[in-house]
């Protein structure tokens, strides 16, 4: 037995993404951001998607670029206020933006993951947050339906992944990326760096490499990668 | 390693050593794939060596290799039917819920399990025989629901002779309408719109004596009938 | 670190700063605590060196050390506020699910929020208001529903002057009858099921000013109001 | 900041658990079976117990011993084929027995320990697991309404611990700890070895210390945690 390579060019895996395509991106904040394959989503120009992120990072990176270059139809996020481009795309209605409670967001997107089709949770049930949901009861209780998110495309940010798709990842980089990482029909990662199979301890694996479909080399790490002075 | 003989060399005497070879075959290069306990995980024994496949376990691997001998075993490393197996390259260790994660999200290509009963609609028994002996699902029904294909392995008969493969089942089921291929000790049987198709033929069995072993009528192809 | 002097010498001038060194008392040895983004964050520099808490921040983290200054930072460790924080012998990291689980399971034993506005009712509004700044709600939503105790750090008003303590929030709301207490930069005020109930004042100021900066009835205890 | 020190003696860990809790036990097989935990729970005779595991463990192993002194009013199962001692119990009605799909035990404990109320899914639906359990609509889909499990304790075997409760578990021995150790109001592990604070990299932990309640100190590794020849 042995595992198959799955090291692809970061061009040809972008490019196999379709207009209208909904998009998970890793990152909370800059860490665990794939930067580079949103710069060539950007520079393909795909339009009409939708993105799902828990930010919107802030103006002049990261998906502000997708945003600014009105590539995205929608936005499911949990919070854009770093974003003054978002917060106007929205206010002027150029982009429709769904709001979601954040660890709801993370459930409904490893529901995905899991093949389950929805979680039951009251969060949010006295907020708008729940306006037009489904309520069932539950042993007296009543309770939203949350369904589970999955996407066409993850793009994902990691710290080293082997040439079949397992990945680590660092301190609080990791946030979304291991849960997007299992909800995508194509996964696809840009690894900070690449080791042979067999490099990473099997203990150590977060996103088993089977739920991989393609890991892209990085050139570089750029200066969107770095610490920002605030 | 004695199998491993069975798969390079001439066919094996025993007819389940040459259905666990056949259903070996069914596995292409490149797939994630679960073999059940029992009979099932007999195939990974004629797997060629270094043959591309991503061989899962339910108590959370991928990337199984060999099995080793009690004496090389690592105590904390079984597969679900608690045999000692090793590493390879590439192996990945996770918890339960990210095991069947991975089945019920689709990554799963191919399932190979062990059946009380089979169907000729697709239905399949495998967890419960009332009153006499109910072990428990552990993770077949999510496995025969969730892969993208499943194929049982089974001797073609109980141990009194009575056929497993039946108009419908009588047992509780495990997943309807989800088995695709029966392999047997006798032939090699698909699920088609239509009930059972009989594919192939272990040398030196008849086509009459496969029908008379099944509970359900077999349909034949208007070609010859290759045997393994 | 200019404010650890405030909390080990004599008070500060800063009504803001007196505020949040009042509220740097609430936590208890042991506990497991959530500072949201803001004035909340700052308690962390009012904590004596060594004191036993877990802190957790929601992007993914237990055990947060002091804050790093961007000569020293480390571009994969932010807290969800953003700021460069360091780990402390035993931090753990983890996904964003994870991170919830613990809120949402009762193992977070106070959080501490900032606010738009409070209701005498502990009902909380800080993640929107409507045609102005939707910022939207990030993790508040869960931690305001799911603490164990839910406390508020805010200025008394908001920078007309009107108060942010009312009979009952006019902003869409991020959890309802969840706040037990409010630190301000003029009192603590407890959430009673009669109401508000006044429980400390910052030195120098009046019951009357505080009243008449709130949009509710204050309750007042039947002894001396301390002061901080 | 600093944090606390858990590491509590295992004879009064146990001692706090009441007749007729409800426990959750790791492990699949013997790897994750937190063996020392069972034996001491058996010497304090704690009775009418509600026990919540994979597996029956193997007549003569792990929570057979618990079972065949009779100390279990119920036992939630995947699997206990390999137990003839608890099939007997079972057959004989003096045990309880309510069996699940393994992948959904898994689930619904997961959900109980990330606060959640119920998932939804399609698993099982034709199957008679389903039978009284609540169905819903959605979508046009029917599907099983499964309730989150948490338990009053749950018994964790882990490779490492270090005093506040951070594990790391080796191998297929991670099976349901994992999960588990989120999932009760009282974790109690027992640790092959414990380090300092500190001694485990942070990227590493996968139980976060937050969850444990209790450490409790191994004596030693005893033979049942060994390899068994069959």
């Amino acid at each position: 037995m042995s595992l198959p390579d799955k090291t692809t060019p970061m061009e040809e895996a972008v490019a196999a993404i379709s207009d209208g395509a909904v998009v998970m991106v890793g990152g909370f904040g800059v860490p665990g951001t794939p930067f580079t394959l949103i710069h060539e989503l950007v520079r393909q120009g795909k339009r009409d998607l939708t993105v799902i992120k828990n930010d919107a990072n802030e103006a002049g990176m990261g998906i502000d670029h997708l945003i600014s270059a009105g590539l995205v139809r929608k936005l499911v996020v949990t919070h854009l206020g770093l974003n003054a481009n978002a917060i106007s795309a929205m206010n002027e209605g150029r982009m429709e933006v769904e709001f979601c409670a954040q660890g709801i967001l993370a459930e409904r997107i490893r529901a995905g993951g899991a093949g389950l089709q929805a979680i039951l949770t009251d969060i949010g049930l006295d907020t708008e947050l729940a306006a037009g949901k489904q309520v069932i009861e539950m042993d007296g209780k009543r309770l939203l339906v949350e369904p589970a998110i999955r996407a066409d495309v993850a793009l994902i940010h990691a710290d080293q992944a082997d040439p079949f798709g397992n990945l680590t990842y660092l301190a609080t980089a990791r946030n979304f990326n291991p849960i997007m990482a299992m909800a995508a029909d194509r996964v696809i990662v840009e690894p900070e760096q690449i080791v042979p199979l067999g490099g990473i301890d099997p203990n150590a694996v977060e996103t088993p490499g089977v739920f991989v479909d393609q890991v892209c080399p990085l050139v570089s790490i750029g200066e969107e990668y770095g610490v920002v002075r605030r | 390693m004695a199998l491993l003989d069975d798969n390079s060399g001439g066919k094996s005497q025993d007819p389940r050593t040459r259905m666990v070879a056949r259903a070996a075959q069914e596995i292409a290069p490149g797939m994630v794939v679960n073999l059940g306990i029992g009979l099932p995980t007999k195939v990974i024994d004629h797997l060629p060596a270094g043959f591309p496949v991503c061989l899962h376990t339910e108590n959370g691997m991928t990337g199984i290799g060999p099995t080793l001998p009690f004496e090389d075993a690592d105590r904390n490393l079984i597969d679900a039917g608690g045999a000692y197996v090793s590493p390879l390259p590439g192996t990945a260790y996770f918890d339960s819920a990210v095991s069947f994660a991975l089945v019920r999200s689709g990554r799963l290509d191919l399932t190979m399990l062990g059946a009380f009963e089979v169907a000729e609609n697709g239905d399949l028994a495998n967890w419960k025989i009332p009153g006499k002996f109910s072990p428990g699902a552990g993770g077949a029904i999510e496995l025969a629901q969730k892969a993208r294909r499943v194929v049982v392995l089974t001797t073609h008969t109980d141990r009194k002779g009575n056929p497993k493969l039946l108009q419908s089942c009588t047992l509780p089921l495990t997943a309807t309408g989800r088995v695709a291929r029966i392999f047997t000790d006798m032939a090699v049987v698909d699920v088609t719109p239509c009930g059972f198709a009989l594919v192939e033929l272990i040398d030196g069995v008849t086509v009459k004596e496969v029908q008379e072993a099944t509970g359900a009528t077999l349909h034949l192809p208007d070609h010859d009938i290759p045997t393994f």
